[in-house]
């Protein structure tokens, strides 16, 4: 075992697969000779070279549909989109050709690509650089979604992502970048599309994902401290494919379910994750089921007001108290 | 909507000789690639025309966007191609998915929805893929293939297969954002792309000259890339194949991309529902007596080939395409089961466990 | 009253506005002269002359930049997407500038304009020329997002969206273009936000939009005649606002709620609904949240399976009557 | 990466005469406009200096991006504008925001997310924006708004206001797809638009000569558009001013658009996190020799301005900024109600009734 931060974990994925599987191949701005905006990239240029990791214009849909190409034609390319609000601009290449060429053609294109972008908010950046998109990229038919809450998991889900023959959305949260912790040596890879129960408890479920996964847990020892509400806490990390089973099993114990999203309100994960278990679990439940996600709108810059726009862990805490007992 | 003057246009126009009375069967083409190319430009033209007739008979549903009168760029190009070569094009597509040597009972059947169509009836018209022909799709989102095809390209840079990518769209096609993108990652990654505009004159409805600053919507922006700038007459299969042979070669040999403008002209509407009333009167006519085919058909004779040689390549053409028809309009529909099939790569559509 | 298509009220609805309006503007691909590909707007060109009504380039950042900078600046423009699909093309000048920049700026820009487009499936056009992506919109923050079924609705939508100060996502279904219905003659405006109950029930609630408020209607029609259930039909019009107080009044009533989506499942408008039930009025419920929706999958060509991807009267007939008893 | 030489780059100099020692004062510029833009370069060099200060103090969070040695293009542009005419600018605006008149104190505020701040602490230092002095917003993803532009300068052509759209860019930002789309439509609108492509040499931490098909980003397509190519010294803005007057000229009389490529650096990194390790070396140090305000300082002392002038000017610039910066310091933190205001135009952000 050794200590990484998030970032780290992320050029230790592309190079574990770099270095086993010739034709990945890795592109992007700034991510070559600079080693990404976010630093999350450094060293994979000196390590494989200006053919295997390369620089590009500020041209996200020839990024895009280059990588397109090349994963139809054999490669196994890796892009990076900077910040995931930027998915906006190359949409067309992700929603409408990614998503839907194997399909569409019946099964004969493969699409063994994986799009990495920093996502989520924090960092006081402002509304168009802080954005947690995920849902954009679920609710399109024929794209896995991907969104690691620890360095751990950004390792081996991301190798898992490279290995996988269809197209992986892969979402970097940005305020997790520096956070640290613990990396199996050796080759890691872990399985897409299970949940996992981070911590575990009796009385009520709380469902997250990535940034929003440390602050459930937090909530949870408090709540477990000060109010003696004993809750678990499901680390999603995959919203495609779903895990329902593990959140079955999961309400099936608490019968309360709780979902925090970093998104937005409207159409946003937890807004799935609900529906489904009010339509196939509603017999389970106890309590109604309760979303805690960011306001429906536009993220804020000034710190005072992004901190009180994301869900934190007072908010977390208080609204599993309130509702609980 | 004033045209401005093209300014200082960076033109070099195509250096191949042109066609005419003077030059011999067995030059630079021979008579074989000219055969190829007379079956070629006839398969298509005699498969559009049936897909138009099954059409009014309401035996394809949906919409299909017909290259009546464009046979000669597909044809010129595909003759062209090594076999592993990659065409990408547009809804437009019939036409460059056929002459890669596709099915055409498989196109006709995806056309009318059938299971035994080239995609289970999951794509129709505008979507005709056929990847062990290098028909690696028919894009219908305006200007998304372009970067696609540079991604193929990529792929055979990085890999060293010697193979390129060819890319067909339309003049309209050239006033979206992708093709910016797309013509200037090739060029700085010296990517073997050929980059082929049809230039038919209409973006969709509206003529190109009134949403367009430049006069020649490809060759006036090549110069935008650093590239030459290159028109050809589309409606000349020989002229498009000697362009199109030198870009392949530049491709090959490590040069990079080029960017061809092919001027031609549809005979039909812009797809089905379109019956072209925008056009001014006398223009199709006039584009009528350019008529790739029996041009063409005149230009072997003229070459000596004789009457029997040219009808057998037609006549059978026109059998393979009868029964063809046949065995698509005798497909069955695709089965229920296939509509969850194919969205992942284990071959089903699940997303949860 | 006059009997208009569907199609025929979009262009009624349009020149009523620019008639009452110099400084709405309508921009588009073909949407002038040939007066647009749906034969939507057809006349408008001819009413309000080349300086209002505009055929632009194959350029869709371009329509919807040029939108946003002429509504930020004093003009109410009004522009056709063609297809929803292609929004994807432009989905940054969506959803990052136009329905961010009055939030960012604390209200300085105001971004009156309404983006019309044809939504939907069942006209064989495959997985790029069919999509329901209402949902796309209703995720981002800062836009309206209306639906109609009907040509009064279209008509009295369409001049209050484009009478609304903020930007509107209008989204007009493919397959009903063709439909026909009484429109009011006059001047007619629909007030935006309200659902309408269309079909009045006691058992349970399904709540419909666009295409599938017809298909709901037959269901309900026909689950009275061969089962006696009497379902209440909702027309939702609007999924922002939403009408929420009317969603709630049917739970509270029938104590059963379905939903009936055109767009694929995941995180569909038919989730974010069903996740507010589920919070707010779970009590109220008597039996499991059901959603229909077209499968998670692209959409395909062929009519067969396109049929069987939709949801059908059959189908709404089935899954209703199969849980209410 | 090899670069290609340009070929026959559609190109027509500036023909604008460019300062000398042998210039006069009151020539075509005149004393007063050349005091004006001495005081807005200096607003924007020490308020941009002050704001890195405030960054490393930790006073400012977030991100910022400062255009410190590119001063001249946004004051030269700014003198030539009349007030109801348009800025459109990136999240590199702090220039041509403050250039418009806009108050130092509110951008100082904003950029510490103060409640009295431009933006009342909802934008941040990427989308300064101030409608009233018609800086109509900072763009912070690449390429937007170049089209959103566009439209401005469609409403004055259809409200015949005589107004012109100022629109500012980098030249990282000419390889992105919206570029291609806004230039295009402009023209054929033939829209009151002047788009200024500041060229400094890097996208973001890769040279623009890595990723771009042509020498001269902007300038080497202005031909794809049928557009004169338009360079200028970007560090001069007497040279801004001249090419930026004329450009408006034009607009204004409907005579469309121009690009223009400005040359010039950033003196400091990207952004606040970078430390610019990627120039070669000395490339700083050349252009700190063209800084713009020394150069500008010693032109108008040839002009025979006297010392006391040109640096009493300066004097009252630090003092505003001296007490813009305490005003904002002072400023309390938005209001937590503020969050949910200002989605829609009734001032709320309900999404439901
Ligand atoms: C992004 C996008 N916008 C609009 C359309 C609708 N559309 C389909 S074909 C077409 C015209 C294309 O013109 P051109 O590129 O000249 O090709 P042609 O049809 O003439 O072959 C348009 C506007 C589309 N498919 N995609
Ligand atoms: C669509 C998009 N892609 C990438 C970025 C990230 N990014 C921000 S600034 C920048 C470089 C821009 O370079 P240039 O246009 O030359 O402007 P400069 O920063 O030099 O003023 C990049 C890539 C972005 N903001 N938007
Ligand atoms: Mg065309
Ligand atoms: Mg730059």
């Amino acid at each position: 075992m050794a200590e990484l931060t998030y970032r780290e974990a992320v050029a230790a994925g592309i190079a574990q697969e770099m270095e086993r599987d010739e034709t990945v191949v890795f592109l992007g701005e700034d991510i070559a000779k600079a080693g990404g905006v976010f630093k999350a990239t450094v060293g994979l240029y000196d390590k494989f070279g200006p053919d295997r990791v390369r620089d590009t214009p500020i041209s996200e849909q020839a990024i895009l549909g280059a990588a397109m190409g090349a994963a139809m034609t054999g490669l196994r390319p890796i892009a990076e989109i900077m910040f995931s609000d930027f998915l906006a601009v190359c949409w067309d290449i992700v929603s409408n050709q990614i998503a839907k060429s194997r399909y569409m053609t019946d099964g004969q294109v493969s699409m063994p690509l994986v799009i990495r972008t920093a996502n989520g908010g924090g960092a006081r950046f402002g509304a168009q650089h802080s954005q947690s998109v995920e849902n954009w990229s679920m609710m399109i038919p024929g794209l896995k979604v991907v969104a690691p809450s620890s360095p751990a998991d950004v390792k081996g889900l991301l190798a898992a992502a490279i290995r996988d023959p269809d197209p992986v959305m892969f979402f970097e949260q940005k305020s997790l970048y520096a956070t640290k912790g613990e990396v199996p040596d050796g080759e890691h890879v872990e399985e897409m599309g299970k949940a996992r129960v981070v911590r575990d408890g009796d009385d009520v479920t709380i469902v997250a994902l990535a940034a929003m996964v440390p602050r459930a847990v937090e909530a949870a020892d408090r709540l477990q401290a000060e109010e003696g509400i004993s809750a678990s806490v499901v680390d999603l990390r995959s919203l495609v494919p779903l895990d329902t089973t593990t959140i079955f099993n999961e309400v099936g114990k608490t019968g309360r379910l709780v979902t925090v999203e970093e998104n937005p309100r409207l159409c946003g994960w937890g807004a799935e994750v609900s529906s489904i278990v009010a339509e196939e679990r509603f017999w389970d439940l106890d309590m109604p089921i309760l979303r805690i996600t960011t306001p429906h709108i536009p993220l804020p810059s000034s710190e005072e007001l992004e901190d009180i726009a994301l869900p934190s862990v007072a908010r977390i805490f208080e609204t599993v108290r309130n509702e609980v007992d | 909507m004033a045209k401005r003057p093209v300014k200082k246009r960076a033109s070099k126009s195509a250096k191949v000789p042109t066609p005419s009375a003077t030059a011999t069967l067995n030059d630079d083409i021979g008579e074989e690639k000219r055969l190829e190319m007379w079956r070629l430009q006839l398969e298509v033209r005699h498969m559009e025309q049936r897909l138009h007739d099954l059409f009014f008979q309401n035996l394809i549903k949906g919409t299909s966007h017909l290259a009546i009168g464009q046979e000669a760029i597909a044809s010129g190009c595909a003759a062209v191609m090594r076999p592993d070569d990659y065409t990408f094009c547009t809804y437009r597509g019939h036409a460059h998915t056929k002459v890669r040597g596709v099915s055409m009972e498989k196109i006709i059947g995806e056309m009318m929805g059938k299971g035994n169509g080239l995609l289970g009836g999951k794509g129709g018209s505008m979507h005709l893929t056929d990847v062990d022909k290098g028909a690696m799709g028919s894009y219908a989102i305006i200007g998304a293939h372009l970067p696609i095809a540079a991604g193929a390209a990529w792929k055979a840079q990085y890999l060293k297969t010697g193979q390129v990518a060819f890319c067909f769209f339309g003049d309209g096609t050239t006033n979206i954002g992708a093709f910016h993108e797309a013509l200037n990652f090739a060029v700085i990654w010296e990517l073997p792309v050929v980059f082929v505009c049809e230039n038919n004159l209409y973006m969709e409805y509206t003529p190109i000259s009134e949403v367009t600053a430049v006069e020649h919507p490809a060759a006036d922006r090549a110069g935008a890339y650093g590239l030459d700038s290159i028109i050809v007459d589309g409606n000349d299969a020989d002229a498009v194949y000697r362009v199109a042979r030198a870009a392949a070669e530049k491709a090959r040999n490590g040069g990079g991309p080029s960017l061809i403008e092919a001027k031609t002209y549809r005979h039909s509407g812009h797809s089905r529902a379109d019956p072209a009333t925008y056009r001014p009167d006398g223009e199709l006519e006039e584009w009528l007596k350019k008529d790739p085919i029996p041009a063409y058909r005149q230009r072997l004779k003229e070459f000596g080939i004789s009457k029997k040689v040219i009808d057998d390549i037609e006549d059978a053409v026109l059998a393979e395409l009868d029964a063809a028809t046949e065995a698509a309009k005798n497909g069955a529909p695709p089965s229920e089961d296939s509509l969850m099939t194919e969205v992942w790569a284990d071959g089903g559509s699940s997303w949860r466990n």
